[in-house]
């Protein structure tokens, strides 16, 4: 199988012919801190989960070095559609992890600025955003913009109507779009073997455009092989799909229960894989890191998790009024007489303490 | 006018023991294995029904039981799951589908409502295609975005489809192998809040057919329509009017399309008050095909304007919402009380 | 209640001569070569829109004259050219895409619904999708399945959706400029049938905002509300009516999410009779809304019920049967004679 | 480019090593009969849609090599799903042609009984009726028939998300379905370079199964390459893709202005690959046919014109009660409800002769 691997689970670094990488030691220092940094937020929302914090999370647990990698690939200029759990790549955009938690606390949709960090809103309903970034990019290319688009989707997602469409409007317009699917083995319950019999990335052939597989839990194969993607992408020389071959190592959201579909064996066998740990082997190995660094990452990332706590237990629940003010930019007659007869009703039981 | 049973097709109930406590969703599972067990042609695809039994466990037990070729965990693509489902039709399976929530629907809906709705009138009758399509819709369970919505509106006004959704466990277990066994598509609308309300079920016998209406309570002074998840609400609120003295009728319309209009305009013309209530947007909702029947049918028995209480003209909010966006007991109260100030 | 006009944006009309007379098509081709030439944002998009200038010509001559890169020959794929134009809007276009036929919508009804419709209260107003979905709709013109269809009250049902409809030329153009300037989405629903019909068109200023439904003739005894290709057919039956002695008003509702309920409100009010007209199945539509909101707003004014005339709860007919199916001269003046009976 | 072709253009008999084919010459006149009469129904479907007798026509002109070639290739038990103008499959599976007008002439929607050929009902949404193809594919399997479905769809329709999700679910199941791509280098306006830029059979690589390109003038690869995918999937072996590289002589629909879009030229050029041309070279040049034999072809042919023409002057308007008769198999409150208001209604004015 053709997986492209520049660090080995054992840490070792190997060299590709078509992936060539200069990593020096503090930009691998900067991805492991990425990873574990982004890992240890997501252990934090997976316990305000528990702790009824959150109705609902969706941990990327295994996934850090496909997303860190291909995140770290983009210039600031670039622009990202997510699904829902790249929470990684969220990272690397610099969006602030509280903004992810409001959707699943359920104080917003999301609600973010997608333009302030190029990052597009999380969307839960899959297939439809790949179409976005491909007009996205569509529109890049109208503006003569060098930027590209990386768009994210996973294994499951693949089996979509509306993935096939974002590859032939990709590809008839050239589009400077780079396909990021993490084929992390698993949709809810559904192996990967369900939804194809061929690897992921052998799809592109059919469109006319490169595919190439990457192994997902090696952080460098994922930023040398997106960074060069989106090059070509930039160089207007049209997209490219990337299956970045990792593992869902948690359950697929907090409410799933992962044993009554998969065997303990398999997912032992890809901790054995795990993204984090062969960085740090490397690290180690290599003299690029000391026992100190990985201290003061761990303190980082403690004070990292509190912040997070403290500010999603902050955070306000939605004011009503809410409801009516975004559902039009311009003036709604309906909303309108609906916002106004709901004041009203509200403002009926406002001394009363009671009906409300 | 005589309400006509729909073809009974295959709902032989086998001998069974005396009402049965289950949860709604309980009860559904039961359908479904009965279903599977007396006629081979019936078939379950979704996503995540077989190993997992489905994000609600409607669907558990059944691959175990069935096998994979009976009950299939499908790719991740709705309209392809309708659409082959049309196809099993064609060959003469009875496919029942599984969409996961509500608003997962969409990717279907070019199959639905051009195809699956329209095949038999394009046929002039020459195909038929039983096909279910089962959705756990509605709120009230704190979830994320498109996965509490209320998209019956939509297929009640496609011609061609059969929409309906029971409120309590015994419905729930008989509608559906009612939907099952008619040989017109149905699109079968779970209230998934209700999915562990438990019911006493008898097995022994259907309690109406799948287009009837039912009266959850009798009344006298005013008509409370609803279905799927709203029935229990407006239950709970005719038990509060009632401490205050009004006697509240509740209607559990059970089917949306056909619409048993005959039995609303029975119990309006003697309660000459009607409040609907359903989780839906108001706005070109079903609320609003009831509201212009009755104001036709009852111009002259109505003492106050049919009201509605439903969801806003607004996308289903965050959850930390949902208790303001969806109808609540005070509000029914209210509107209730809107209709006996005329 | 102050109707306030939707955000102009971009509408600045040049200096004109006087009225012109066009073809309501026509004036759909002069309002997108008006909103290219204003607007380098904005963009056209859709299945055979650029050298052929579409099925119906509505695009005629717009390629040659912005290019192929404004006027986009995208592929046969409805969910891809509206889920990429709101990629394009996302980058900062204002794009207008067509739909060939009313029929082929559904492909991409899940685009629209659950990401188009929601995206603006998804950001908490951060992201605007001025996206224009033109549709060619309705029927009387002998084409085959899914040539003729009514899609009005699905869009109308989704909140987040503007939706709207002109009956003449003038509107045609004025209304297309004013969705496209419009910051939300718009369902722009263009009567095919009366693509042909000519009418004056002023390009100096526009009648009436988009939401605001127009007095099409003015009346006292009865209100017939439509919109789109049953304006035309409700004047005449006004004109036949008068014939008999009888005044009806003529209401063009224009836009119908939202609806222009206060215009309604005002109307009937004076007349005390209501017909609702529209081509879409009656079941659960665009009708049972207003029946509803007139009813309520409207109950100690009304001497008959509000009657709705339309479509049956069938799939659109073959073209042979399509003079049955829709609302005839003589179906609205049947409801007519049934309101005033009472 | 990797064409496969029996029979050139020049009416020369060629091998495939894949695609052996013996076909005798009564086998060669019987499709040559087949294309011409096709060719002949076609024409006067055109004409009558000229004399106001049809709403409208899609002609197949150019495209009888494909479709005979690949309908003669099913046996009676395999099942059939077109688009909307596969006149000549109609005619390969026994549907009287008749039946096609009906829905062009607007006296119904289709309505003939798909299992009485097993040829489905034309549909005119474009993408639905593949996943139908797979649906009764893998009906077949449950029932362990060994039968097939060939499921046809043109070069526009290869765009639509419902083709990619019928590929995968035909790969994952391992259907017995053939996909039958019409490549007629159009779709109304739009050429097929606007939907793809790699040929259309390759898209099979990337969901795992074997496309293949076939010279769609050449009556006889169509055939041979059809029948070999037809067995491969009734030996259980799964899908195929076929792309049959043709044209469309005529315009989109008899309401189209080809003109507008396309060079005369170009036309002109795919006239010289004529399928029916070529194929009467070679039966002349082998001798397996003399003038006779098309003298009496013609005769027949102009008869079927005429049995055609008569026919559907004959059509009646359908009864109006049909509007309700078949939205539902059983009773629907709102159809009885609109259905005797409707009657009702046309009573009052039986007498007057009135409003109608
Ligand atoms: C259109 C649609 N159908 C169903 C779902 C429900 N759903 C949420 S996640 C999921 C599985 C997704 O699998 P994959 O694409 O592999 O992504 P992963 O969750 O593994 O990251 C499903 C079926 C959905 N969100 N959208
Ligand atoms: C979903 C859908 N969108 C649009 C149309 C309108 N339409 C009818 S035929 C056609 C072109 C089809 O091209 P192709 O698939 O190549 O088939 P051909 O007509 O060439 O046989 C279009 C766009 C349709 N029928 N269905
Ligand atoms: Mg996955
Ligand atoms: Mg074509």
């Amino acid at each position: 199988m053709d997986l492209v691997q520049l660090l080995t689970p054992e840490g070792e670094r190997v060299d590709h012919p078509d992936y060539p990488l200069r990593a020096g030691p503090r930009e691998l220092r900067g991805l492991y801190r990425d990873m574990l940094l982004t890992r240890r937020f997501d252990a934090e929302a997976v316990t305000l989960q528990r702790q009824g914090e959150l109705g609902l999370w969706a941990s990327l647990l295994g996934q850090e070095a496909a997303q860190i990698g291909s995140g770290r690939a983009t210039r600031p200029d670039d622009y990202v559609f997510p699904c829902y759990r790249e929470h990684g790549v969220a990272w690397t955009r610099g969006v602030d992890p509280l903004n992810l938690l409001g959707m699943y606390r359920g104080v917003n949709h999301g609600g973010w600025d997608p333009d302030e960090n190029n990052f597009h809103l999380y969307t839960i309903v899959i297939g439809p955003p790949l179409l976005h970034a491909v007009g996205y990019a569509m529109g890049l290319t109208r503006e003569g913009a060098g930027s590209a688009v990386l768009s994210y989707f996973g294994d499951g997602a693949s089996s979509q109507g509306d993935v096939a469409e974002a590859f032939t409007f990709a590809a008839v317009n050239q589009a400077p779009v780079v396909f990021f699917c993490q084929n992390n083995q698993w949709a809810i319950s559904t192996p990967a073997s369900h939804q194809t019999r061929t690897p992921i990335f052998r799809r592109a052939e059919g469109w006319g455009f490169p595919g190439v597989r990457v192994d997902g839990n090696d952080v460098l194969a994922c930023l040398a092989v997106t960074r060069s993607a989106l090059e070509r992408a930039r160089a207007g020389q049209g997209p490219t799909l990337i299956e970045a071959f990792t593992y869902r190592m948690g359950p697929h959201a907090t409410s799933d229960e992962p044993r009554r579909y998969r065997a303990d064996a398999e997912v032992a066998q890809w901790e054995a894989k795990d993204p984090l740990l062969r960085l740090k082997t490397h690290l180690l190995a290599q003299g690029h890191a000391d026992s100190a660094f990985f201290a003061e990452l761990a303190e980082e990332a403690e004070q990292l998790a509190r912040r997070v706590r403290d500010g999603v237990r902050a955070m306000p629940d939605p004011d009503p009024d809410q409801l009516f003010r975004h559902v039009y930019v311009d003036e709604h007659a309906q909303v309108r007489e609906e916002q106004q007869t709901y004041q009203a009703y509200q403002a009926m039981f406002a001394g009363e303490g009671g009906r409300g | 006018m005589m309400p006509v049973t729909p073809t009974a097709h295959a709902v032989r109930p086998q001998e069974r023991p005396a009402p049965e406590k289950m949860s709604l969703a309980g009860a559904l599972n039961a359908a479904l294995r009965d279903a599977l067990d007396e006629d081979p042609k019936v078939l379950v695809q979704g996503e995540d029904v077989g190993r997992l039994g489905g994000v609600f466990r409607v669907t558990d037990g059944l691959q175990e039981r069935f096998g994979a070729d009976r009950v299939v965990d499908a790719p991740l693509a709705e309209s392809g799951i309708v659409g082959t489902a049309i196809g099993l039709a064609l060959k003469g399976f009875r496919p029942v589908v599984e969409i996961q929530f509500d608003g997962f629907v969409f990717p279907a809906f070019n199959q639905i409502v051009t195809q699956l709705a329209k095949m038999h009138a394009r046929s002039l009758g020459k195909v038929r295609l039983p096909v279910v399509v089962r959705i756990p819709y509605g709120g009230g369970i704190g979830a994320i975005e498109h996965h509490s919505e209320s998209p019956e509106a939509y297929f009640m006004h496609t011609a061609g489809l059969r929409v309906a959704s029971p409120s309590n466990a015994e419905d729930a277990y008989w509608m559906l192998r009612q939907a099952i066994a008619a040989d017109d598509p149905v699109v079968f609308l779970e209230p998934k809040r209700r999915y562990w309300d438990k019911g006493e079920v008898d097995l022994s016998a259907a309690p109406a057919p799948l287009h009837k209406a039912r009266v959850a309570r009798r009344g006298a002074d005013l008509t409370l329509a609803a279905y799927g998840p709203s029935v229990r609400l407006c239950l709970e609120a005719a038990e509060a009017a009632a401490a205050e003295g009004r006697s509240l009728e509740v209607l559990d319309l059970r089917s949306l399309s056909p619409l048993d209009a005959d039995t609303v305009e029975w119990s309006v013309k003697r309660t000459r008050r009607l409040v609907v209530v359903h989780e839906a947007p108001v706005f070109t909702g079903a609320g609003a095909e009831i509201a212009a029947r009755v104001q036709e049918r009852c111009f002259y028995h109505l003492e106050a304007p049919v009201l509605r209480v439903g969801g806003f003209h607004a996308p289903y909010p965050p959850s930390r919402l949902e208790a303001e966006y969806l109808p609540g007991l005070d509000r029914v109260l209210h509107a209730v009380d809107q209709s006996f100030a005329h």
